[in-house]
């Protein structure tokens, strides 16, 4: 990762070494994805107190907005909570949500190239992104550089690509197929909004009943033991890298059914808060601990946080301090309970 | 106790005093020796491109430009050390940079003071909210990052404001003394300070122990909070630093004239040799890695690379530098 | 007959050491093979070569009369070999379920998808013949420790159903960590398997070889210096070939003890309290005095010692050193201010600080003291450690070697080193100070001990055997589900039975 | 090989502490444009512009990308400067005030000429800071971009409803400068009011997740968007299609990109400000060719010819086809045909105050 650090919060094993309560006995991360409710009890609470201040917050459409403004980033989140399981992180997701935007656009029909190939435009762009993913996970684990840096790398490396693909001239999307994934509305929200609901369960599902989600879990927290049981960490690393390069791919093409438009400058913004909102969640950088449900959960605390700001029609500026503080706050309040003298996070 | 001991207990008392600090300097040159290579090969290459970078004048007006970074990375290389990160670092310096040009008329030069204390008081309260509420530390400094965004902006009125009234201090960062910029004397005495700082006071030997394991550090009686709060308080005062050096080279204040310096100055922490988890690296290291990061930026203009291909290489040349620098054996599993 | 797993002539190298040197044996069916020998003389590295972990550099094995290689532990699991490891290999995020098959084949795992039901379903039947009732989908990081050894266990049993030929199966120091009860189970487990499999059971508590197994190889140096039979040997031999010298019958060093004299209490603990962990515990130690705190796990023995040095949460109640209030809030570095020392048992996690250096570890708590203004005095304080490395007879190739390439006798000199450093100590409190030690170095460190004591030093241990309690200690705290069921004081006069305590104990 | 290095290697220390062989004044040196981005299109016509000037005479530019980040460019010119830069023009944007300052100063000393663009603070001037370095500050009227967008949405209006704006990243004269624009024609229109305004850093997504706030907030009572760029009038224009309100609420915007221009056609867009960068990128570059080549002295020039505006043309359904036809061709942009007249397409000095 990057930012990996031991943040391992494991019982005090004088606590390990009592007999069970019968109530831990039962408890079970897996039956009960979001044990600590600390991110679910703050969304809870931002919301009460938007819906209280701003008529409008919780007005259908406004929920709407907020769903279609949370698609990318769920998608996205999604993709890196395997990555922060397994205790690495990726930074290149901007760089390359940017080289895949552009190759869509140029590819599918534009106004700038010939090129009309549909379908096969989307694909090229999220095959883009799981070869930057590939190439990252190789490069990580072959070369065992932090994946901090590797990704950081590629991140450049994906904006150099969408530069020297930029035409001089922003293409727009004229093939209707791919913009209307956007525009059309069922249930007041659209194709993408669907697309990132079904990855969201997709990664559920794999995080919780597939070799690599479980063994995602097991790198993160006690690598070496994994090897030692015969386990592949290698391919499961690169495998997360792969998925995640694939995600950001798709999240390019998203961000252009969106803007109708290649941006060179697709992804900006969107890799800080992806992986605040997963750390926010309880998807700590330390690797082992939350999941895609945590995560989710804090891109939504982020997105109702932004939301509820221009809502209340906070001053541009001011608004930063308060997202600041709300951040600092929900998790202040989140985790109180958790504290522990010989607990350490980092 | 059992008689038959296969080694020798370790040897006698004083020659072995002489013998440990050997030992300790030898560690630490090897430790430094791998990036200064690097970054010697890295500026070997430049300079074989274009020579006249050999000149006295091109060396001194290079280093300028490197000394807001390489605080950045100092103060950057304290917290992560710790293992924990402090993204607030960038936005830091420019909010002193504002502060310093807002408070200046004011208050005179006692605003570098007061800014200086401003930023440690931030940093201590950081470390403090980390600690005590156990939220990890990448989450607190991005809060603080948004928050000393909009403080910056506001107080600004996100405005680029000139030094209204000259600063002797500031005038002192932009200047020289004997042909060496001060900015250059600057690090090269927070380096010195920070260097007796690691090696011979209690806290740096804490900081490096909470490190590599906080809880034993812990139940050796080491106060955790106390060095979390200096440890940020420290990163937080090199930041304002850095924000004042670049105040001094523009003259110019602006909300968010250093606020691109977060990435550059983790990569440097890290080219250095320093380990993101903490416990392993220090201020040496984190010296030569913030020159290798700055050098890597500034690089591929002087080979007068095609703009488009700048951020490919830089990206390339950055995995290679750390590829070759960071210590494989010492780290154990690299995440 | 042929044996099932034979090893002949095993060599393993790493850089600049050498681990196993020319190592053969045979292990026959149905039979329960001791293997001791002291610290880094081979035992673990042997066991790690049959279980696949690791590649023998020389030599071969051999399964059931032919050639075998071993790749990997998954491998050694489909040729139906388990290694029991003696740290634990659970992974604690996730389930027990997942745990038991996790470096195994499972019918309710193909092609990469889990079937919950099916694999709880089949875990529970593993557990079940342990007569276990954890429930296989909890958390292993919120089980017991006892209960991640049941797990651990299972793990291996569940090789049973991989292979229709006998098993074989490793444990290595399996005890070390279990109460005298919770030994009595495994050995009923490790019975009730030789019907079906054949057993290396590695240990260094002779007594536990001696009981369990019918034959034991004993190991020096990464050799095997001999091979005895269960009724041609006996403690004194074993532990003469183990350690080189004859076992001196005054292990425990009782001859230096008279009874503590009388005089003010130096530990005071009254009522001490911690909610789920034990209840209202008082204890009062004089200077000089040794008390053991003891009961099987689970007791609150452990808690109790950890929250007199504020190591605890949520603990209620008093705790005076020479006279001196402890808040009940206080963090470590109160107690410590006040004179108390603490050895925890976790050394690796807690005992030392991994990645630093021996000297460091030494003076990282005591050291600034010698220095003025914050500024730390090196010159000085090394000399100190030196002394104390010396003193302590700390084996390591030099005084700024990293803490964790030293063996765990000398870490566990380490961490005591540290608080012997302070000219102010009251009060040491160790965690089973002697777990996983040889016992050449419990020997030493009982000298230590009883040395300190000698000096006036109160000292608080719990304590790894009842072998250990009874020998060492002035007064024993017997404690059960959190509350002292029995004391024992003034032992050098007269020594309570060990059927006493155990009584006490369960 | 290693002699080679050796021998320049050598060769460096020779010159040490040198600032490099001088050049006679006269001598064009090297050209180095500072852009803020690689991939946009104003910029890559500015890089046309000069280009076709610098090549009239054999020059090839060289570009330097900021990415809109001051402190990285001036880190970059550093490195230009560092060696000496004899003659060398120079056409850039320092990204943000802050900057302008030390760039052009350095330039001086490294004995560049050298074009400023956009960010000028208000109390610098060509001709009190650097003076025989800094030829001139080449901006175009933001005040003026935003007014006339502003009144052209007043029109749409007709003169009543509830609009809100896009503000670009804060610290860049033009956000500022649009901003006062619009207010001064809101004044102009009393029946329009400015209700909210929210700051998307000329960033296209971040344009569109605010105006999607926006619409919920107002719903019906959301007239008009005034956006300061067209980068973030795309992002609104998005917003508005997904609620299917695209044309039906005029959005405008500032640049005058194709895409831009080709909404305005649709109808999905009101207005943009067209500004020509390639006249903008041949005019500085000749600007400081003239400069060294002492076509220009300086000292002889007056204020109005260092500190200008470009001109601008308001771009709406009108004459978008005549704009998005209009082509510049570079043959007639070689420094000669420039030299003729350099301010040919001046709108006049830019008057005090306006960078505040």
């Amino acid at each position: 990762m990057t930012f990996t650090q031991n943040a391992t919060a494991e019982a005090p094993p004088h606590k390990s070494a009592g007999r069970l309560t019968g109530q831990d006995r039962v408890t079970s991360r897996r039956r009960f994805p979001l044990r600590e409710l600390g991110p679910v009890a703050t969304l809870g609470v931002l919301i009460l107190v938007f819906s209280a201040t701003s008529g409008q917050f919780l007005s259908a459409g406004n929920l709407e907005v907020i769903l279609e403004s949370s698609a990318i980033p769920v998608v996205l989140v999604v993709g890196l909570s395997f990555i922060l399981i397994q205790g690495s992180i990726d930074l290149s997701i901007e760089g390359v949500m940017a080289a895949s935007s552009m190759l869509v656009s140029l590819l599918i029909a534009n106004s700038v190239t010939g090129f009309d190939l549909g379908w096969w435009a989307i694909l090229a762009g999220a095959f883009l992104g799981s070869a930057f993913g590939l190439v990252n996970g190789l490069v990580y684990t072959m070369l065992r550089l932090p994946s901090l840096i590797v990704t950081l790398a590629t991140w450049f490396v994906g904006l150099g690509i969408a530069t020297l693909l930029f035409p001089g001239r922003q293409p727009q999307i004229l093939d209707e197929r791919l913009t209307r994934l956007a525009l059309d509305k069922s249930f007041g929200v659209s194709a993408l909004v669907f697309l990132a609901l079904a990855l969201a369960v997709l990664g559920w599902l794999v995080q919780t009943y597939t070799q690599f989600g479980r063994i995602s879990y097991a790198i993160g927290r006690d690598e070496k033991t994994t090897k030692q049981s015969g386990r592949h960490v290698r391919l499961h690393k690169i495998l997360a890298f792969a998925l995640m390069g694939l995600i950001s791919g798709v999240g390019g093409v998203m961000i252009s059914a969106q803007l109708a438009v290649g941006n060179p400058a697709a992804g900006e913004g969107f890799l800080f808060p992806a992986v605040s909102a997963a750390v926010i969640g309880g998807t700590l950088l330390s690797g082992g601990t939350g999941g895609v449900l945590h995560s989710i959960i804090g891109v939504f605390i982020l997105e109702v946080l932004r939301n509820g700001m221009i809502q209340l029609g906070v001053d541009p500026y001011l608004r930063h301090v308060a997202e600041g503080l709300t951040i600092i706050g929900a998790l202040v309040v989140g985790n109180w309970s958790l504290r522990a003298r010989l607990r350490i996070v980092k | 106790m059992s008689k038959d001991q296969t080694e020798t207990p370790a040897g006698q008392g004083s020659a072995q005093t002489a013998s440990v600090r050997r030992i300790e300097i030898a560690r630490k040159l090897k430790s430094i020796a791998v990036p200064a290579i690097a970054l010697a090969g890295l500026f070997s290459t430049i300079a074989w491109v274009q020579p006249k970078l050999l000149s006295l004048r091109a060396l001194a007006a290079l280093a300028t430009d490197a000394t807001p970074l390489l605080m950045l990375v100092m103060g950057s290389a304290v917290v992560i050390l710790l293992g924990g990160i402090d993204l607030s670092v960038a936005t830091m310096a420019s909010f002193a940079a504002v502060a310093f040009v807002i408070l200046n008329p004011t208050m005179g030069e006692m605003a570098f003071v007061a800014v200086i204390m401003l930023a440690g008081l931030v940093g201590a309260l950081q470390g403090y909210v980390h600690h005590r509420a156990q939220i990890p530390s990448f989450v607190v400094s991005f809060g603080s990052l948004g928050m000393l965004y909009g403080v910056t902006h506001f107080i600004s009125n996100a405005t680029a404001a000139p030094l209204s009234q000259p600063s002797a201090i500031i005038s002192f960062f932009g200047g020289r003394t004997a042909g060496l910029p001060n900015g250059v004397i600057v690090v090269i005495v927070s380096a010195a300070v920070l260097g007796i700082l690691f090696r011979f006071t209690r806290l740096g030997r804490e900081i490096f122990a909470v490190g590599a394991s906080e809880r034993a550090a812990l139940l050796s009686g080491v106060k955790t909070l106390r060095v979390k709060v200096f440890a940020f308080a420290i990163s937080a005062v090199c930041a304002s630093l850095a924000g004042l050096l670049l105040l001094g080279q523009t003259g110019y204040s602006s909300p968010a004239m250093a606020n691109n310096y977060l990435l550059p100055a983790i990569v440097g922490v890290v080219v250095g040799g320093t380990a993101i988890s903490g416990g392993i690296g220090g201020i040496a290291c984190a010296l030569v890695g913030g020159l290798i990061a700055g050098l890597v930026r500034i690089g591929t203009v002087i080979v007068g690379l095609n703009p488009a291909y700048q951020n490919i290489v830089f990206g390339v040349v950055i995995v290679i530098a750390v590829a070759v620098t960071i210590d494989r054996e010492k780290i154990g599993i690299i995440k | 007959m042929t044996p099932v797993l034979a090893a002949s002539n095993i060599g393993k190298a790493y850089p600049g050491v050498r681990a196993l040197h020319d190592v053969s044996l045979e292990l026959r069916p149905n039979e329960v093979l001791g293997l001791i020998g002291q610290n880094g003389s081979g035992k673990s590295t042997l066991l790690k070569v049959l279980s696949g972990m690791e590649q023998p550099s020389t030599g071969s094995l051999s399964l059931r009369g032919q050639e075998a290689v071993i790749w990997s532990p998954l491998a050694a699991a489909r040729l139906g070999i388990g290694l029991v490891h003696q740290e634990q290999s659970l992974i604690p995020n996730l389930t027990v379920a997942e745990n038991i098959f996790f470096d195994k084949p499972s019918p309710h795992r193909r092609f990469g998808i889990y079937n919950w039901r099916g694999l709880n379903r089949e875990a529970a039947r593993q557990l079940a013949k342990l007569e276990c009732d954890i429930a296989p989908d909890t958390r292993v990081d919120a089980l017991s420790f006892s209960d991640r050894q049941m797990v651990e266990f299972a793990k291996v049993l569940a090789i049973e159903e991989l292979v229709d030929q006998p098993l074989v199966i490793l444990f290595d120091e399996p005890t070390s960590l279990l109460s005298p009860s919770e030994v009595d189970d495994l050995f009923r487990q490790i019975r009730r398997l030789r019907a079906r499999a054949s057993i290396v059971f590695v240990s260094h508590r002779m007594e536990e070889v001696l009981e369990i197994s019918d034959r034991v190889h004993v190991m020096v140096n990464g050799e095997n210096v001999a091979e005895r039979t269960r009724d041609t040997t006996n403690h004194e031999e074993l532990y003469h070939l183990m350690v080189g010298s004859r076992r001196s019958d005054d292990y425990y060093q009782e001859s230096g003890r008279e009874p503590v004299g009388a005089s003010s209490p130096r530990l005071v603990v009254r009522g001490l309290s911690a909610p789920g962990r034990f209840r209202e515990v008082s204890l009062s130690a004089r200077p000089g005095e040794i008390v053991a705190v003891t009961g099987v796990a689970g007791s609150g023995a452990e808690a109790f010692c950890r929250a007199i040095f504020g190591a605890e949460d949520g603990v209620g109640g008093s705790v005076s050193v020479a006279g001196e209030e402890l808040a009940a809030s206080a963090l470590p570095d109160a107690a410590i201010r006040a004179g108390v020392g603490y050895v925890p048992a976790e050394r690796k996690l807690e005992g030392v600080i991994v990645g630093r250096t021996v000297l460091e570890n030494i003076v990282l708590t005591f050291g600034p003291q010698m220095g003025r203004a914050g500024l730390i005095n090196r010159r000085k304080e090394t000399a100190h450690a030196l002394s104390w490395i010396n003193r302590l007879r700390v084996k390591t190739p030099s005084p700024v070697e990293y803490v964790e390439r030293l063996s765990g006798g000398n870490q566990q000199k380490v961490s005591l080193a540290k608080w012997l450093m302070s000219d102010r100590l009251q009060v040491l409190i160790l965690d089973h100070p002697t777990r996983g030690l040889d016992p050449g170095a419990k020997a030493d460190l009982f000298g230590v001990m009883r040395e300190l004591a000698r000096q006036g030093l109160t000292i608080v241990f719990v304590s790894e055997t009842l072998e250990e309690t009874l020998g060492m200690a002035d007064t024993v705290i017997v404690m059960r589900d959190g509350e002292v069921s029995a004391r024992f004081e003034d032992l050098c006069l007269h020594k309570p039975r060990p059927e006493e305590i155990v009584e006490a104990m369960v | 090989m290693i002699r080679n290095l050796k021998r320049k290697l050598a060769l460096g220390l020779g010159i040490l502490s040198l600032s490099g062989p001088a050049a006679f004044a006269g001598d064009l040196g090297k050209v180095y444009v500072g852009v803020g981005s690689a991939s946009s299109e104003y910029w890559a016509a500015f890089i046309e512009g000069a280009k076709a000037v610098a090549g009239s005479k054999g020059k090839d530019v060289n570009v330097i990308v900021s990415d809109f980040n001051g402190q990285k460019l001036l880190e970059q010119f550093g490195a230009v400067f560092a060696t000496g830069c004899e003659g060398c023009a120079i056409a850039v944007d320092p990204a943000s005030n802050a900057f302008t300052k030390a760039i052009v100063e350095r330039a001086g000393d490294a004995g560049a000429k050298i074009v400023n663009l956009w960010n000028r603070p208000d109390d610098i001037h060509p001709w009190d800071t650097a003076p025989d370095a800094w030829v001139a500050n080449i901006s175009f009227d933001g005040v003026d971009s935003g007014y006339r967008n502003g009144m052209e949405l007043c029109k749409a209006l007709k003169g009543k409803g509830n609009i809100v704006a896009l503000e670009g990243i804060p610290d860049n004269p033009p956000a500022k400068q649009r901003l006062a624009g619009l207010k001064k024609a809101v004044a102009e229109c009393p029946g329009m009011k400015l209700v909210d305004v929210q700051v998307g850093n000329w960033d296209q997504t971040q344009g569109q997740e605010i105006t999607r706030a926006w619409l919920t907030k107002y719903g019906a009572s959301l007239n008009g968007i005034f956006s300061e760029n067209d980068g973030m009038a795309l992002g609104a224009v998005a917003a508005l299609r997904e609620q299917g309100l695209a044309g039906k609420i005029p959005v405008t915007g500032s640049d005058g990109s194709s895409d831009a221009m080709h909404l305005v056609k649709t109808g999905e867009m009101l207005s943009t400000m067209y500004i020509d960068g390639f006249v903008q990128g041949a005019t500085a570059t000749a600007l400081a060719f003239g400069a060294i080549t002492g076509d220009i002295d300086l000292s002889k020039l007056g204020k109005e010819q260092r500190d200008f505006y470009l001109s601008q043309t308001l771009v709406n359904k009108d004459n978008v086809d005549a704009i998005l036809a209009k082509k510049n061709d570079p043959a007639a942009f070689s420094y000669d045909k420039v030299k003729a007249n350099f301010w040919a397409s001046s709108v006049g000095q830019i008057p005090a105050g306006a960078n505040k």
